[in-house]
């Protein structure tokens, strides 16, 4: 048993590209519109006929977030199914099998955007499709200083005791150094926290004037109604998986004036240019914009990005596909999602994010694409 | 009362315990079951009880009537509810629970619960000590009182047939003979009917009407109490005696007789 | 002072939460001495059931709470009679396997029926706060907190008098013994399972109302685990005062000692002091201990 | 010379004075029997004896040495062997593993030996099997040496529980009530079986039994235990006519 | 019916060597041979993606014959293995990518490690028991994934290590049928040591404090002493088996260590039977392939019925758990014992009566 992997695609088969998706797991809620997004993309390309001659096949399944499944998984997907790239998910899989996309040579997209990813000698085979953490994080810190009235900004972090949580933590940090805003506190939250009372009081002993949160909706959700429940007058901003609908629908009230990073469009954003192909798509299945969250359009854009790069691959093989990757110049999403580029020496597409103040139960989008660049 | 009628059981699926056990055990009346160990006497106590089934045992063939009703393939709560109570092997108190909870534990399956306290005095009538403990936990007590308790605990189900197993495991000899006069003031005070399974003959045989004798899963002898104890046999390895009255346990070492009936 | 006495609030009504559900763990413990590893998907029906009821069909939240218990209960049974009555008798550890085939089995159903979406409440409990002087509280938990006391009564006497209580201690003890006084193993286990579902849905709909509804409401079934232990496995009082003190701990951890190990130990301190208190009460503070005499 | 000396024991449980001033010595070579009625703390003397309690008052010595706070598996390692009153033999085990246990404290395989099984751990194991098929002929067992212990009828078990503990070639063994659920042909077997120990294996014996039958015929002497106190101690004879054992114990008319 | 009291015919051992042998029969050790050299041969004729899940198995299994160990034969539950599958990962990790020491010496060393942490848990096994134990144990899993992902400079924190496969000489276990005879074989060695020690004095005493603590400390055992020594000898092998992953895996992180993976390995020893060494290897694959098979049931489903697809995603937790059940219920006494059966009815067949 020492067969190759994947081998070149004969010109008319279909490319395989395999998925890790949660859809049963602990962030299958999230999981699962993402996972339906990049569906959904595949099945639109391919009813517009595929790219360059090929259909594209995802074969993806879900791994209920956890990792050694995940590992099994992949294995299945790479020796079996013989994929030609994969479209992951997690933090905590994506670290996991960082090493081993490399030595199979087969590019990889997930949805966890962990700064460290950037690093190709580490991981160069792992694309980064939206701003990395780190990146989101420095742009709200620049959007802070460039907005703050009345003296230095006082800043806290809240975050989880993850992979994920903990990522942008240390450039933020540095970031707001460089930069002359104080980061005053810091705060780990447990993602299934019950009650962050203990947390926010001592964080308001030092009086931020923003907490930024990486976190997910349910512990963003319990930070901001134990805030209002005990009167804070911090501005929470969160980084983007502790923005979406969700969030509104949890916290309620709670979450009004929140500040959400936003690095896919909301589906009621009717009037961007890239929304008609989803509504388009979704009108064929009998579906609504409504429906949907903006985790499908995030896992849409994903899907996108990927064959974008197909397109722009000279050889149906994993190498040539992230040489594909590596040509995309300023890909128009359409706003659905920032521009992204990638070259042979960066595998982050973009650094620009928008975001969103919650006004009335909906995230209301403030600003034009901005980074701290 | 209570027939026992060809009975069969095996445990496991596998290990046949029972070949062929009939016995009967009529109302009113003390019935004594002896045996060697291993004979099956507890196994047929449980397959009357019902308590078979909880221990992977079945009865193959065969069957047990009680007042003309077959209850052998009742549910051992059923066979309860019905009158028939097994004091297990072993006295299996409930070690937790104080001593007046598992007598009212005792009292489960009892309709006429305004009796209880009535009972619970009577039971405190037979067995002085238990009032006394009657706040300690069971787990605590000694074996004889655990043995009392038990006994105490079968009489709050108000049965029509008690089955006692073994009543005189490692009961000290005056209290052996005490519980078993209790045992013989309830069978003739309360009318109960009594089957008793012991190794202790002497006492057994000392109270009962009948007795049964049985070996590697069949009753190999019976009769009335008097006719048993003036067997050879019985004398031999069931009393413990040969003709020149009780055997010197230090000359033992000397000869076996074989059984007779093996 | 007002910081100190809003944490130790905090931490009792947190507390309070917690021992509800640990209570579900005591139930079922008393009475097959096993461990119900599915407790956490327990909860998480009964709150689905609820919040369908008053969603989907705009029962009154008061009914739907009542239909939820009664289904709850019917749950319980229905998972007694299908999936634990062949483990009487059989050894503890594989009844407790059971039952995290169990949880499997229910968070896959659960899956199916309400997929993985985060569900919402609409407004049961009274918005804003509730004031004690300078410190405040959520109404949810002032209704925790409540419920949790209520129970603890209710239980401590069903278990002290009634006949069914007698018989499930009677039954922890000694399977066998018990069926032969003509208590019925099943039906025992039949009650414990309904009852420990209904509290859980108690506790289940009481933390949805907080966080909103979704699979892992379920993973506090396992959080709690150390609760039932510091009480004691067996002990209602100590469900209940287990929850109180790890809820406080968890508070007071959070807030002196997390600023200065950096955050987190808020979630370890629990264990290390229950492992603590278990190395001086190896039975917790008031679980019954084994009696060994040989 | 005296083997064991218990002097001056008193054990509580909470409220309950389960012995109360026990003193009493065991001459080396004798079979001794402790009688008394349920509950008079016969148990646990011998419980203490082998340390499995510790008395909350006086001392205990064995071969002239104290040990009265000495760990139960020291205890086995000086030569004091114990049956328990309700079986406790290792179930899952076969009756030649439960024979083997007992030989532990001689033997010195540690757990790399044991695994890898070289050349001296191997080497000791057949020698102690050896060991152990000795005490397996003496209690004629050869048959069910293969079989878990679990599966045995009673009186085979008790009969290997004091097996395993003759395996350890004890110098005291204590056996509580060995002869307890067995019928007048079986308790004339474990008489046998207990007289040729004491014979042939030297070993000082010390029996707790109710069958007063056995106890007589078997002892050199007899301590009476009552309430956790002692009433009576000395020759069987002596026993038998001391009124306060008649009351408190034997009662007045003998079971035959 | 097989009559229990009688020995399998023709075979007689004339010296208590032969009657101590690990496989006492000559046919047994024949098939032992055999079976041997089918998993040597194995890599052979099949693909790489069988291989990479039966290494996966193998892995498993060592760690799963280590949680028997002290679950199963020493009568003491732990939940935490997964943090002591973490341990001998870490440790590997560090040794070899911090330290740069080889692979052959960072596992046994990472084993050791596993084994002093695990003999450290084991403390509370003086005072408690039963559930009680099991949750201490569980306390440890708690601790040391806090430790480690608190422990940065030496842990990488959160985001966790990467490791590279090892090497002997120029040689690199890149490929999946290499790694598979690295683990092929340190599986064997594991399963021997195991055997051996429960038919010698360690191992009984071990056996002996699980059926009944207070006679085996009449019989001379030091209770305390041993119990470490389990928890010592079983976080052994997990240690091992965690190393082992890690290096297979390339990658450890706090993530990969939940309590899930303890849950995990304890189903693994109950489905293949506790105290039972093969059972244990059983259990292990069994558990690791089962999604597996699952997701293969749900994939040709979702050809005939795609709308389906997240139905069956829920109905494979529902099948997983039906499973579980229904192996308890069936055959309490785990795989083990239904391959005893089957051995048994093909021995006496065709005179099974
Ligand atoms: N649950 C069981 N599973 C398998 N075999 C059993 C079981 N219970 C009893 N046996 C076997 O059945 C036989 C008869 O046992 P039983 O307990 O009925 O005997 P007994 O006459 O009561 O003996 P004793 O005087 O020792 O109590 C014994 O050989 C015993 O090993
Ligand atoms: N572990 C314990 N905890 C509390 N009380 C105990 C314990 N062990 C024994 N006792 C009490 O000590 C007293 C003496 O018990 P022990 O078992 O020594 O009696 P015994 O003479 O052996 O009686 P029997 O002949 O019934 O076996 C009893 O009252 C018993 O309840
Ligand atoms: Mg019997
Ligand atoms: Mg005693």
């Amino acid at each position: 048993g020492s067969e190759k992997t994947a081998t070149e695609v004969k010109k008319g088969e279909p490319v395989k590209i395999g998925g890790l998706f949660d859809i049963t797991g602990g962030t299958g809620d999230v999981g699962t519109p993402y996972a339906e997004g990049e569906k959904a993309y595949v099945e639109y390309i391919n009813s517009k006929g595929g790219v360059n001659g090929h259909k594209i096949e995802l074969i993806g399944d879900d791994y209920a977030y956890k990792i050694p499944e995940a590992q099994k998984l992949y294995q299945k997907l790479k020796s079996s199914d013989k994929v030609s790239a994969i479209l992951g998910w997690g933090t905590g899989d994506t670290e996991a099998l960082r090493q081993q996309v490399a030595t199979d040579k087969l590019p990889f997209f997930s949805a966890s955007y962990s700064e460290h990813l950037k690093d190709l000698k580490q991981s160069p085979y792992n694309f980064l499709t939206a701003a990395s953490y780190s990146d989101q994080a420095r742009t709200v810190l620049k959007w802070i200083k460039d907005n703050h009235k009345g003296g230095t900004a006082k800043v806290a972090l809240i975050y989880n005791d993850t992979a994920f949580g903990k990522s942008p933590i240390e450039d933020a940090k540095a970031y707001a150094k460089e930069i002359g805003v104080d980061i005053v506190d810091e705060q780990i939250v447990d993602l299934k926290a019950l009650d962050t009372t203990s947390q926010l009081l001592n964080m308001n002993k030092k009086a931020p004037d923003y907490a930024i949160i990486n976190q997910t909706w349910g512990a963003t959700s319990t930070i901001l109604k134990d805030a209002k429940k005990l009167n804070l007058k911090t501005q929470f901003i969160g980084l983007n998986w502790a923005t979406g609908e969700g969030l509104v629908k949890i916290a309620g009230d709670a979450s009004e004036n929140f500040i959400g990073v936003v690095t896919h469009a909301f589906p009621y954003e009717k009037d961007l240019k890239g929304m008609k192909d989803v509504e388009e798509y979704l009108k064929s299945k009998g579906q609504k914009l409504e429906d949907k969250n903006q985790k499908f359009i995030q896992g849409w854009v994903t899907a996108k990005i990927m064959a974008e790069g197909i397109k722009n691959a000279d050889k149906m093989t994993g190498d040539g596909i992230r040489a594909g990757i590596e040509k995309i110049n300023n890909l128009d999403l359409g706003g659905l999602a920032a521009n992204v580029t990638f070259t042979k020496d960066n595998h982050a597409g973009t650094n620009k994010i928008r975001l969103a103040k919650v006004k009335n139960g909906k995230f209301e989008v403030f600003t034009d694409y901005i980074s701290y660049k | 009362m209570l027939k026992v009628n060809n009975l069969e059981v095996m445990y496991d699926k596998v290990i046949l315990v029972l070949k062929g056990m009939s016995m009967e055990v009529p109302k009113g009346k003390i019935v004594a079951l002896l045996g060697s160990n291993g004979a099956g006497k507890t196994t047929t106590l449980k397959a009357i009880s019902g308590l078979l089934k909880s221990e992977n045992g079945q009865v193959t063939d065969g069957y047990v009537e009680f007042d003309g009703e077959r209850i052998s393939t009742l549910d051992a709560e059923q066979v309860v509810k019905k009158g028939v109570f097994q004091c297990m092997e072993g006295r299996r108190v409930f070690e937790h629970l104080s001593v007046e909870d598992n007598l009212y534990a005792g009292a489960h399956t009892r309709k006429d619960r305004s009796q209880l306290k009535h009972d619970l005095e009577k039971v405190y009538h037979y067995f002085p000590k238990l009032e006394m403990l009657k706040n300690r936990q069971a787990g605590y007590l000694s074996g004889g009182e655990q043995q009392m308790l038990a006994i105490g605990r079968g009489m709050m189900a108000r049965p029509k047939v008690l089955l006692l197993d073994e009543p005189s495991l490692g009961i000290a000899p005056l209290l052996v003979k005490e519980i078993f006069s209790i045992i013989k003031r309830i069978n003739e005070e309360e009318g109960t009917t009594i089957l008793v399974v012991e190794q202790n003959a002497n006492v057994a045989l000392s109270i009962a009407h009948y007795g049964y004798i049985m070996e590697n899963g069949r009753i190999v002898m019976d009769g009335p109490v008097e006719q048993l104890l003036a067997n050879q046999d019985v004398k031999e390895f069931y009393l413990g005696t040969s003709q020149g009255g009780r055997k010197n346990y230090r000359e033992v070492k000397s000869y076996k007789r074989r059984k007779r009936w093996l | 002072m007002t910081f100190f006495l809003q944490i130790l609030v905090t931490g009792l009504v947190i507390g309070s939460i917690y021992a509800l559900v640990a209570l579900g763990f005591v139930l079922i413990y008393k009475s097959s001495d096993a461990i119900n590893f599915a407790q956490g998907e327990f909860l998480l029906v009964g709150t689905y059931i609820c919040l369908t009821l008053v969603t989907a069909y705009n029962i009154p939240f008061i009914a739907a709470l009542i239909m939820t218990l009664l289904f709850s209960a019917v749950l319980g049974l229905v998972v007694e009679r299908v999936v634990l009555r062949p483990f009487i008798g059989e050894p503890v550890i594989s009844m407790i396997m059971a039952t995290i085939g169990l949880s499997s089995i229910l968070a896959g159903i659960v899956h199916v029926v309400w997929g993985h979406e985060t569900r919402v409440f609409p407004k049961v409990f009274p918005e804003g706060t509730v004031k004690i002087g300078t410190i405040v509280v959520a109404p949810v938990y002032i209704w925790s907190f409540f419920i949790v006391l209520v129970l603890l009564g209710a239980f401590t006497l069903f278990f002290k008098y009634s006949k069914m209580g007698i018989a499930m201690r009677a039954t922890a003890d000694d399977q066998q013994a018990a069926l032969s006084m003509g208590i019925s193993v099943k039906t025992v286990f039949a009650v414990a399972w309904a009852i420990a579902a209904v509290v859980s849905a108690v506790g289940g709909v009481l933390l949805g109302n907080i966080n909103g509804v979704n699979s892992s409401l379920a993973l506090i079934g396992l959080k709690v685990l150390p609760v039932a232990i510091l009480g004691g496995l067996d002990s209602i009082p100590g469900a209940i005062a287990g929850g109180f003190i790890i809820g406080v701990i968890e508070s007071m951890t959070g807030a002196y000692l997390d600023p200065y190990f950096g955050g987190g130990l808020k979630e370890v301190v629990p264990f290390i002091v229950l492992v603590f208190i278990l190395m001086f009460k190896p039975y917790g503070l008031f679980g019954k201990r084994e009696i060994e005499r040989v | 010379m005296n083997l064991l000396e218990v002097r001056n024991i008193s054990l509580a449980f909470g409220g309950v004075k389960a012995l109360n001033d026990v003193s009493f010595t065991i001459r080396k070579g004798e079979i001794f029997s402790l009688i008394g009625p349920n509950g008079a703390g016969k148990t646990s003397m011998l419980n203490c004896i082998s340390g499995l309690y510790r008395p909350t008052e006086g001392s205990i010595s064995f071969e002239g040495a104290d040990i009265t706070g000495m760990k139960p598996f020291k205890r086995a390692g000086l030569g004091i062997a114990r049956a328990f009153q309700n079986i406790e033999l290792f179930s899952h085990l076969t009756v030649l593993d439960n024979l083997m246990l007992g030989r532990h404290t001689k033997m010195k395989t540690g757990v790399l030996a044991g695994g890898f099984y070289w050349g001296r751990a191997q080497k000791e194991e057949i020698e102690h099997r050896k060991a152990v098929e000795r005490v397996i002929d003496f209690l004629e067992i050869e048959d069910i040496r293969n079989i878990p212990v679990g599966r045995l009828a009673y009186g085979l078990k008790k009969r290997v529980e004091v097996g395993r503990a003759l395996a350890m070639e004890p110098k005291l063994l204590l056996l509580d009530e060995p002869m307890a659920g067995m019928n007048a042909e079986e308790k004339e077997d474990m008489a046998r079986f207990i007289l040729d120990i004491h014979e042939e294996m030297g070993s000082t014996v010390v029996l707790i039994e109710h069958d007063m039958g056995v106890v007589m015929d078997l002892s050199d002497s007899v301590a009476v235990l009552d309430f956790g106190k002692l009433i009576g101690k000395g020759t069987p004879q002596e026993v038998q006519e001391n009124p306060d054992v008649i009351k408190a114990y034997l009662g007045e008319e003998q079971f035959i | 019916m097989r009559n229990p009291f009688v020995m399998e015919c023709g075979e007689f051992h004339v010296n208590y060597k032969q009657d101590t042998a690990l496989f006492k029969i000559a046919r047994v050790r024949w098939r032992v041979l055999a079976m041997l050299a089918l998993f040597f041969a194995f890599p052979l004729i099949s693909s790489d993606y069988v291989i990479g899940l039966v290494t996966l198995c193998g892995i498993a299994a060592i760690g799963a014959i280590g949680l028997n160990i002290l679950t199963g034969f020493t009568g003491q539950i732990s939940i935490g293995v997964g943090a002591f599958l973490g341990v001998g990962g870490y440790t590997s990790a560090v040794l070899t990518a911090k330290l740069g020491l080889s692979f052959w010496v960072a596992v046994p060393t990472a084993g050791l490690v596993t084994a002093l942490i695990g003999a450290l848990f084991g403390i509370p096994s003086l005072r408690l028991k039963g559930l009680y134990l099991a949750i201490a144990t569980l306390a440890a899993q708690v601790i040391i994934l806090f430790v480690i992902s608190r422990w940065d400079s030496v842990t990488g924190g959160t985001s966790g290590l990467v490791l590279a496969r090892p090497t002997i000489g120029s040689f690199a276990f890149t490929s999946e049928t290499s790694y598979y005879y690295l683990m092929l074989v340190t599986l064997i060695i594991t399963t021997v040591f195991t055997l051996n020690l429960f038919r010698s004095r360690v191992g009984r005493a071990f056996i002996a404090i699980r059926d009944r603590d207070i006679a085996a400390e009449v019989m001379g055992i030091h209770l305390f002493k041993y119990k470490l020594l389990a928890f010592f000898v079983s976080s052994f092998f997990v240690g091992v088996a965690g190393a082992l992953l890690g290096h297979y895996t390339m990658i450890v992180s706090p993530e990969l260590y939940s309590i899930g993976v303890s849950v995990e390995y304890l189903a693994m020893i109950l489905v293949g039977g506790l105290g039972s060494v093969f059972g244990s290897i059983y259990g292990a694959v069994f558990i690791t392939l089962l999604p597996v098979f699952l997701r293969l049931g749900v994939e040709s489903l979702s050809v005939v019925f795609p709308e389906l697809g997240a139905i069956f995603n829920g109905l494979k937790e529902v099948a997983f758990g039906a499973v579980i059940i229904l192996f308890l219920v069936y055959e309490p006494e785990g795989l083990a014992k239904i391959w005893r059966n089957i051995k048994d009815y093909f021995r006496l067949w065709p005179f099974s009566y």
